[in-house]
């Protein structure tokens, strides 16, 4: 079994990125591999835990959620958080954490494979 | 965990968007942690255009300088270069022109390949 | 293990001029990156797959070239797992 | 406050990005308010894959209902087709096919031209 | 003097289209006209008032919040803004009103030019 | 009062088609827009202009084409208030 990383610089609804990572993330996961998601510039709004959007059944933050329930590990970008105003990440949904780029690193020296989105 | 060998691509014109400079962050992030992974930074297509003399480089040059310190390669592709009409001469002494074959064997040669 | 170009649209053409000078090249076309005419490799060995779903909510499932051969996201992470992934997307 | 025509014109493909439906719900939008603005939305470039007769269009059908029931043109450029090699035969039959003049006289006649 | 609308589609950071929006309505009222803008898709991220961001000594948030100190009215698509979960602009610069659609074709019917970016 | 066609790169291309069929276009390049190869139109009415701080942050000065005057956001303004803007940035 594999350790795939993702780095993910895009935020959800306005491009397709989002949908990709969850895919190839939930395959990945259910194959039995491991998967670590650092979210970068944009992408740090992916987790916000109040969307909301009617003719949506499923939000881009509750594939994240799913994803995090099924074990894998999200880091945000602390400095793309502060500088969005996401304070700390205050409003995020439950097992996203904020780290820095240092956690990337690590991501980076620990996956076998890594895909950025 | 082990060292790895990353070459970050960089493929967008500054400055319609940040990734010329937040590509740049990254690339010296990924060097940061306990492993000190290795970094090389490749310029393609239209990346190719942060490459030129006269860009502003006030964001970016203590990344530049952080990335030349340790020794990471700064490398523009030449095919690029002449697909934007961009002539050696205009190419900052800091980033090194190299063929596309040049290129491909570094990014042969890499764990990870990122872009930007 | 091979190189797996991963491209889209926005500046896969980087990634995929890299792809032509790789003799065990496998590409994968997914997002607008379904938009590439793919027939540039036709009688090269570079492989190129296209993201089935990404295809066909595009309509342009009878516009790819004939020998692009379709892949679901299950197959799409064994190619992961299996090579080195190139990303230009 | 006065009745304007607006020219929306869609730029790009569906689904890399939300514009191909947002940019429908904005044209709509247009059209909302008291004034009872006019609009005609057209497909240009890369947005004239949006035309192709195969696109799954379940985000987007209730716009384009809307925008047809009270008489707003939906055109595609013939020359943006022909540039992406689509046939004319496998566009949707809701989009007019017309030339690049005609675009171009659409756009000369109205009072402001949006992007999407 | 002119009424000069403004959509603006994108989010502050990730690219340019804030910035180049605040230079021209900026000196667009310095020349006495009147301006409106409308937020829409990512550009309802524009302005989040907890922005920070240590190298950036004037923020999107801050510039915006001077159009509105000097007159400029600024209206946020509400289903965009509940979409990417700012829970109805709670954390916006003061100024910034969240609307909706009709709100952006009477900003159509009244400005004599407008403006997309 | 004329029409100002705005373009900026990355649908810029579909507004500059337009410009050619419009004999009293004039074109502003701002953002990467001013990219854009402007000699395209040497010899014709068009009249194009280019946003100067655009320019001058990406070391283009000398790379655009002669005929291309440089503007501020203070003349942007004014050409803004005098013509139709045909917005593709």
């Amino acid at each position: 079994m594999a350790k795939i990383g993702f780095l993910l610089t895009l935020g959800p609804f306005q491009f397709e990125n989002w949908e990709t990572a969850y895919k190839i993330a939930k395959a990945a996961i259910d194959k039995g591999h491991e998967v670590k998601m650092f979210y970068y510039l944009d992408g740090v709004y992916n987790p916000i835990k109040y969307q909301t959007f009617p003719d949506m059944a499923t939000l881009p933050k509750d594939r994240f959620a799913e994803l995090v329930g099924k074990g894998a590990k999200i880091i945000a970008c602390g400095i793309c958080v502060n500088a969005r105003g996401l304070e700390k990440g205050k409003d995020y949904i439950e097992g996203v954490v904020v780290g820095g780029l240092p956690d990337f690193a690590e991501i980076v020296s620990d996956v076998d494979k890594l895909i950025t989105l | 965990m082990a060292q790895k060998n990353v070459v970050v691509t960089m493929n967008q014109a500054p400055y319609g968007s940040i990734y010329y400079t937040e590509g740049l962050r990254a690339a010296v992030g990924v060097t940061s942690g306990v492993d000190e992974n290795k970094v090389a930074v490749v310029y393609l297509g239209d990346g190719a255009y942060f490459t030129i003399l006269g860009v502003d480089r006030k964001d970016t040059d203590r990344y530049i300088g952080t990335l030349r310190k340790q020794g990471s390669r700064l490398v523009v592709e030449r095919e690029s270069l002449k697909e934007k009409g961009i002539k050696e001469r205009e190419v900052a002494p800091e980033f090194e022109i190299v063929s596309r074959k040049e290129v491909f064997e570094l990014i042969n040669g890499a764990d990870f390949v990122i872009d930007f | 293990m091979g190189n797996l170009y991963l491209v889209n649209k926005s500046y896969g053409e980087n990634g995929l001029k890299l792809a032509k000078l790789d003799k065990e090249a496998q590409v994968v076309l997914i997002q607008d990156g379904v938009y590439v005419d793919a027939r540039r490799f036709l009688g090269s060995k570079v492989k190129v797959y296209a993201v089935r779903d990404d295809v066909l909510k595009r309509g342009l499932t009878d516009r790819i070239a004939n020998d692009v051969e379709f892949i679901d996201y299950n197959e799409l992470v064994d190619l992961i797992v299996g090579n080195k992934v190139i990303n230009f997307a």
